[in-house]
């Protein structure tokens, strides 16, 4: 399946890109799309994650077609 | 209700009287308008700002900010709502954020604009980055709690 | 701290912007303001409204609300506050009262502007009668709580 | 003592006047104040009083020139 993954703020500065596009087979979660899309990087404890728009929890499912993002704490007001 | 998103700086009082004046059914129903403005400031945690640039998630934000009004909407008797938030690059003393609420009573205006403000800062995708007059970059790591 | 007494219609936006660009002092330092509009509505107690005259006790009013702005600031760090109340014949849709108040924090903003106004309704002599649309005329007996 | 009465409100509607000068001897509260203007009447429960545009207690003490105040509660804002 065909994932969008974005990145924001200073997350998207420490990955190094704001977004990609992942080509996967098997279920996964929004944890599992981060490994796959950052073997190398631990996310950090604090990381927010969005699925369509709304937020979600790491260990929910995502879909074929899915925008994934990850980001940290909010800041605005 | 009205979401706006504003990449160029705003006036709050034009924004709030212009948006009254649009909502022709409320006139003469409404007793309260509670505001809220969020302006920037010239110091944070001890050292002088010189700018700052805020980042969002361009259709999260409004989905967010949506769901939030409603949220408002179900536990008070909201007539209308407007929310105005700037993004780029702003310097001190621009406005960053407008929250107006109105409502028949004031207790309901004064708590339902508290709530959406609450819940912007913590739940709608925003993401400040401060520039120090030294010229260092930084982002800002968490918001502060309102209520307290 | 402006404590302002209108016998003539006001407009609130008018009112903020003008005294905040007077109040040189906050520019940049005020991260939050909070304000609080009261407006006339043209029904109250299941009866149709034509207008309202506002009677005050000059001179009590004015010490009235300077205290309650001095207390405000006792209990939060508040910048400025600004208070217009009108007075006289009052038509439905009309502002009848504004309080700003500017601080650096938003907590305090909400918290102090809100006092101000519960104070303002319980303690500053100001009277409203109501000419209904059925020409007959009635004093409002007491105000209601705001914090229900 | 001189003492100058006011009144406000639907309080003034109901005696008459909106204010009054009192020339009275001897030690008085601001309820004595009201019982020598208004001898028929009797204060409405619910009345406020102020001396000198500040509230007051009805048992306290006026002193001569003293301005005092009586009106029923408060409706602005």
């Amino acid at each position: 399946m065909s994932i969008k993954v974005r990145y924001f703020a200073s997350l998207k500065e420490s990955v190094g890109r704001s977004e990609q596009c992942l080509e996967i087979t098997g279920l996964l979660t929004v944890a599992d799309v981060w490994r796959v899309a950052n073997p190398d990087k631990t996310m950090p404890d604090n990381t927010l994650a969005a699925v369509n728009m709304d937020y979600v929890a790491l260990t929910d499912a995502v879909e074929d077609g899915d925008e994934v993002a990850f980001f940290p704490p909010v800041t605005g007001g | 209700m009205r979401i706006k998103i504003c990449a160029e700086p705003f006036e709050p009082w034009h924004e709030v009287q212009a948006y009254q004046q649009s909502a022709i059914s409320m006139a003469g129903k409404f007793g309260a308008t509670s505001i809220f403005i969020g302006t920037m400031r010239d110091f944070n945690d001890g050292d002088d700002i010189q700018g700052m640039t805020l980042e969002h998630y361009p259709g999260m934000t409004e989905k967010q900010l949506e769901k939030i009004v409603a949220e408002a909407m179900q536990q008070w008797p909201v007539l209308d709502a407007l929310i105005v938030h700037r993004v780029g690059d702003i310097l001190p003393n621009e406005p960053i954020v407008l929250v107006a609420v109105w409502t028949s009573h004031r207790g309901d205006a004064f708590d339902a604009s508290r709530y959406i403000m609450e819940a912007l800062k913590s739940r709608a995708p925003f993401w400040k980055k401060e520039l120090l007059a030294s010229q260092t970059e930084r982002w800002l790591l968490k918001n502060t709690d309102g209520y307290l």
